[in-house]
């Protein structure tokens, strides 16, 4: 990890002393020891606050909706997940791929800071939900490359396991399972806010009128909420996990949409959204011979 | 002091739920949150729970008044919530302290939130201290002693096999003049605090913040900001709330629900103009609010040191580490 | 929405057999709508518990509907369009196939009952065939009794 | 009014006086035909039609058993007010804020600059000046709007102003109109035009005329301290509990919404 670090500073040093770009988005230790943030680094002397290790998962292409007025070329560091994050908002139209000099990290897989809060430095820590079974760890697109790529390591993954159980479920079970899960939603935004999918200019749960998400917290308005939100990324979910990371009362969002990826992936053969910024969204384009299961 | 072995606690909670509603710190699903007891669940006492007691008292949804419309007629009924007697069980100095921070904003200055006042007035708070501080608390940093709740009726300590019982107001005394029999006299000493790992120095933060509105910190602290609202609906203190309504048909109900300052649209004003358009001004404004703002309202600070929020920040925005910034800035 | 008003007529049926399910018909405005029409014209008879919202085309539906439909109330919600290749706007039915086989999948995930979502192609000319699918979709529908997931009960 | 002040008593909507094309004065009554409340010259009301939602709004004047809210369309609430027909029942709280300080104002000049809808929180202070004329001394009002059609209260403008003894009445419109003689200027240049010794002045209007309408009074030398402006925050609760409408560590709701400009001077500059 500090090897990737070293390599980290020395290229933000030189492209910011340099004048090649106005700012490099990484990541700075935070606190506890099991937290890393955002950072955005404009000054060459700054750079030393760069750090990359287990526990930087946020996705930082979510950054460059609120960048695009900044002239000069942007650099930021991606991992495999957040690679795919550019390739959505380039296909979205957010962002150009001119503006952005994007420094690709193989990523040997984080931690789960969760885990972590009740070790020491140096235990073991359980794996990230999300890199259980990653399976695109090497950027997908760069203009410089940090290290070796890593290679795909097939692992069993928590959020399919639980997938695979809901789906042996009864109707009125996995109702009952959903129900408790989004009853408890705070309805904080986190998911919403922290997702490279997630980039209308106004969000259909702000708009007033009509109102098609009311200010209540209650169970019928957290499903209005999420099960829109899944439809909406639905094709666009590139799964970096950063909405049930975020989420403060452990909810498996990725249970919702990774199942949404997978019938994408079985009944249309789409691959995953994020790889090709050239190609449509799975549900923004159709093939004649689509199935027609139940219609 | 009276006390109770720590294996017969929940048998005094039993009795305890019998004459009161009493809520009790319980793990639902991973989150730690005040819940009604419940005989067969177990307490969760080893840390503080992470969604505040507040909700007690001031629920995200409540809901005010109902209505119906005929015509150009209108119907007006006010939803009373009955009046119960109620116990919070559990609660540590860092909430203690934010329930007094609600009570200065919606029981003072000229008028009374008739909601609040009614679940107040009702409940017993029974303070529990804290032995070992977590990862991100910093009450003591921030004035409150984590063995000594500021408000509560009874305290109780941790003396190791068994929890002792401090009253400290008279409906603590009746608390445990009624479950005395339960209770037994001991002269175990409690256990002191550990060591914290997470301090920082908030000696003249306020008055500094006052002339820092203009600082060119906010830009940066506050790039990294999503603009959710997490930290504002963990945070015990948060007090924000929007007013809106339900309509089904000619029939409705007005309610009131947690809002937050960070949202974009919460200043916004019908014809577009918004005072804090951008994330640096929200993000200003709510670390004004908690270190420099209510200060000057109300006498005292309204971040109790809980740490909630630098716990489940997305971004770990770290309030203390704003405070530290604020001390080294050079403000003329 | 007119179904707003009358959806708050709770049914005071006296017993299970009185109660009527309560189905919303999105019918697209060039295919199925026509389709209903002739099954008007030609007297052909259907259970009266469908409310038909006309839509320039099945594409114009939003999942969010459906979801605010069983919200509202509705016992099932049937989506129906033109034949692939047929829709006036050429691809819209396209589109509201591979939507619909997903939001089709994501409610079943959620646990409400599959038969209760149905999406069929019935075109201008087969009003029988609009005729037979109603029935059914309300047999089907009676069968399971009221929708009581996802419902508002405020 | 109810013990719990978040909830409305039933009020109804008496009269809708059409002022301009997207204002109209609502006169508003209890169910019973009294007066709500009575409020102080610059306090607020929140009115609400329930199916649709509550606002904020200034008391622009007040009768025996009505209150007078003059009221522009540019919302939810709003647009569905300028809908509603006379009779209509609706929720009615309040008075809330602090109002103009009338102490203080007593045995002093006037100067009144009002702008658009602006005018109707500084009318309510007219009204009551006009009522107690002694109390005060020499009186000016500069009142401008964007057109002729826009001007709001023309009867108090035209005919009942003009008529109070001691008292000038200086209309303006941005832009030259058919059938105007009157005085064609933006009122922040027709406030500078004519050229006021400092005295004490009440000024409200959009954001971008009292920017300019201070600039020229600080130029004619007025101190900080006699310039009061009543301020517009969106507002939800009106009792400052529910924290929106802050500015630094006042509400407007409560500790405002007037201010002097020397109070507004030490806040931060966010509103």
């Amino acid at each position: 990890m500090n090897e990737i670090t070293q390599k980290m500073r020395e290229t933000a040093r030189g492209l910011l002393n340099s004048g090649q770009v106005a700012l490099v988005l990484g990541w700075e230790k935070g606190y506890p020891w099991y937290k890393s943030a955002p950072a955005f680094i404009d000054r060459g002397e700054d750079v030393d606050r760069l750090v990359f290790d287990e526990f930087c998962h946020n996705n930082l292409s979510k950054y460059l909706l609120d960048l695009v007025a900044v002239e000069g070329r942007i650099a930021l560091f991606v991992k495999g997940c957040d690679s795919r994050g550019i390739n959505r908002l380039i296909q979205d139209n957010q962002v150009k791929r001119e503006q952005l000099y994007i420094i690709g990290i193989p990523c040997p897989g984080l931690k789960d800071p969760d885990d972590a809060a009740g070790k020491k430095q140096g235990d073991e820590i359980k794996d990230a939900a999300k890199c259980q079974d990653c399976r695109y760890p090497n950027p997908v697109v760069y203009d410089l490359l940090l290290g070796e790529k890593v290679p795909v390591a097939k692992r069993s993954s928590e959020t399919q396991a639980l997938i695979e159980r809901l789906e042996k479920m009864k109707p009125d079970e996995r109702y009952e399972f959903w129900a408790e899960q989004f009853s408890r939603c705070l309805r904080c935004y986190a998911c919403r806010n922290i997702c490279p999918a997630c980039n209308c200019r106004e969000c259909v749960f702000d708009r007033a009128t009509p109102e098609w998400l009311g200010k209540a917290n209650n169970l019928i308005e957290n499903q209005f909420m999420h099960l829109t939100r899944a439809i909406h990324v639905a094709g666009r979910c590139i799964e970096c996990g950063e909405c049930e990371r975020a989420c403060p009362v452990n909810i498996p969002l990725m249970a919702l949409n990774r199942k949404l990826i997978n019938d994408i992936e079985e009944l249309f053969g789409e691959e995953p959204a994020g790889l090709d910024p050239e190609k449509k969204t799975p549900l923004g384009r159709f093939e004649l011979d689509d199935p027609e299961k139940f219609m | 002091m009276l006390a109770i072995d720590k294996k017969r606690l929940n048998e005094l909670l039993r009795n305890m739920s019998r004459d009161f509603r009493v809520y009790a710190p319980y793990l639902e699903n991973g989150t730690g949150k005040f819940a009604p007891y419940r005989e067969d669940r177990e307490l969760y006492l080893e840390m503080n729970t992470l969604l505040p007691p507040k909700d007690i008292f001031f629920p995200q949804t409540e809901k005010m008044y109902r209505f119906r419309t005929a015509g150009s007629a209108l119907e007006i009924e006010e939803i009373e919530d009955k009046k119960e007697k109620q116990v919070i069980f559990g609660i540590r100095s860092c909430d203690a302290f934010s329930i007094d921070c609600l009570d200065k904003v919606f029981l003072s200055r000229g008028y009374e939130d008739a909601f609040y006042k009614n679940k107040r007035e009702n409940t017993l708070l029974v303070g529990l201290a804290c032995t070992a501080a977590g990862d991100t608390c910093f009450c003591r940093s921030m004035g409150l002693n984590p063995q000594e709740a500021v408000g509560v009726d009874l305290q109780v300590l941790d003396l190791g096999e068994e929890w002792g019982f401090e009253a400290r107001t008279a409906a603590g005394e009746g608390l445990l003049a009624r479950y005395r029999d339960l209770l037994r006299e001991t002269d175990a000493a409690p256990i002191p605090t550990q060591e914290f790992k997470l301090k920082v120095d908030v000696e003249g933060v306020p008055e500094k913040l006052s002339r820092m509105f203009d600082h060119p910190m906010w830009e940066e602290i506050s790039r990294k900001c999503l603009g959710c609202a997490l930290c504002t609906y963990l945070c015990p203190t948060c007090h924000c709330f929007d007013v809106s309504g339900k309509v089904k048909g000619e029939e409705g109900y007005r309610f009131r629900c947690w809002d937050s300052c960070m949202f974009s649209e919460y200043t916004r004003m019908a014809g577009g103009h918004n005072p804090r358009p951008t994330k640096k001004e929200r993000v200003r404004n709510r670390f004004m609010h908690k270190l420099c703002y209510f200060v000057e309202r109300y006498g005292q600070l309204l971040c109790t040191g809980c740490g909630r929020c630098l716990a489940k920040c997305p971004v770990n925005m770290d309030i203390t580490a704003v405070i530290r910034k604020i001390k080294e800035a050079e403000v003329e | 929405m007119s179904i707003e008003t009358n959806l708050n007529v709770e049914q005071q049926g006296t017993g299970p057999q009185a109660w009527e399910p309560k189905i919303l018909v999105f019918a697209c405005n060039w295919c199925t709508y026509a389709g209903a029409d002739l099954a008007g014209l030609s007297r052909l008879q259907y259970p009266p518990n469908i409310r038909i919202l006309r839509v320039p085309c099945s594409g114009r539906v939003n999942p969010q509907f459906v979801i605010r439909a069983f919200q509202k109330g509705l016992d099932g919600v049937l989506v129906a369009g033109c034949h692939p290749g047929d829709c006036h706007y050429s691809t819209g039915n396209y589109f509201t196939r591979r939507r619909y086989l997903l939001t089709k999948r994501l409610l079943e995930y959620m646990g409400i009952d599959p038969q209760r979502f149905q999406v069929r192609w019935i075109s201008g000319s087969e009003g029988p065939k609009f005729q037979q699918v109603v029935t059914q979709l309300v047999e089907e529908i009676k069968a399971m009794g009221p929708n009581r997931k996802m419902r508002d009960q405020e | 009014m109810n013990a719990n002040p978040l909830v409305p008593i039933r009020g109804r909507i008496i009269k809708i006086v059409q002022e301009t094309p997207d204002v109209k004065t609502f006169h508003v009554s209890t169910v019973d035909g009294e007066k709500p409340f009575a409020p102080k010259p610059g306090q607020l009301a929140m009115l609400s039609l329930p199916q649709t939602g509550e606002a904020m709004f200034s008391i622009t004047s007040q009768g025996p058993n009505h209150l007078e809210l003059a009221i522009k369309e540019v919302g939810q609430l709003t647009g569905a007010l300028h809908q509603v027909e006379e009779g209509q029942e609706c929720g009615i709280r309040g008075p809330y804020g602090n109002g103009f300080p009338l102490d203080y104002l007593k045995g002093k000049d006037l100067l009144f600059i009002g702008g658009g809808i602006g005018l109707a929180p500084v009318r309510s202070l007219i009204n009551y000046c006009i009522e107690h004329r002694a109390d005060f001394g020499k009186m000016h009002v500069v009142y401008g709007a964007r057109s002729v059609a826009d001007l709001v209260f023309k009867e108090d403008l035209f005919e009942n102003w003009p008529k109070v003894e001691n008292m000038e009445v200086y209309t303006t419109i941005d832009r030259p109109e058919e059938g105007w003689t009157g005085h064609v200027a933006f009122v922040p240049a027709y406030v500078e035009e004519l050229a006021f010794k400092p005295m004490t002045t009440v000024t409200c209007g959009p954001p971008i005329m009292i920017k300019f309408v201070l600039q020229a009074l600080a130029r004619m030398g007025f101190n900080d301290a006699d310039v009061i402006t009543t301020l517009e925050m969106r507002m939800k609760c009106g009792i400052g509990k529910c924290g929106r409408c802050n500015i630094g560590s006042l509400y407007v709701c409560l500790d405002g919404p007037v201010f002097t400009l020397e109070q507004l001077k030490k806040l931060p500059p966010e509103y």
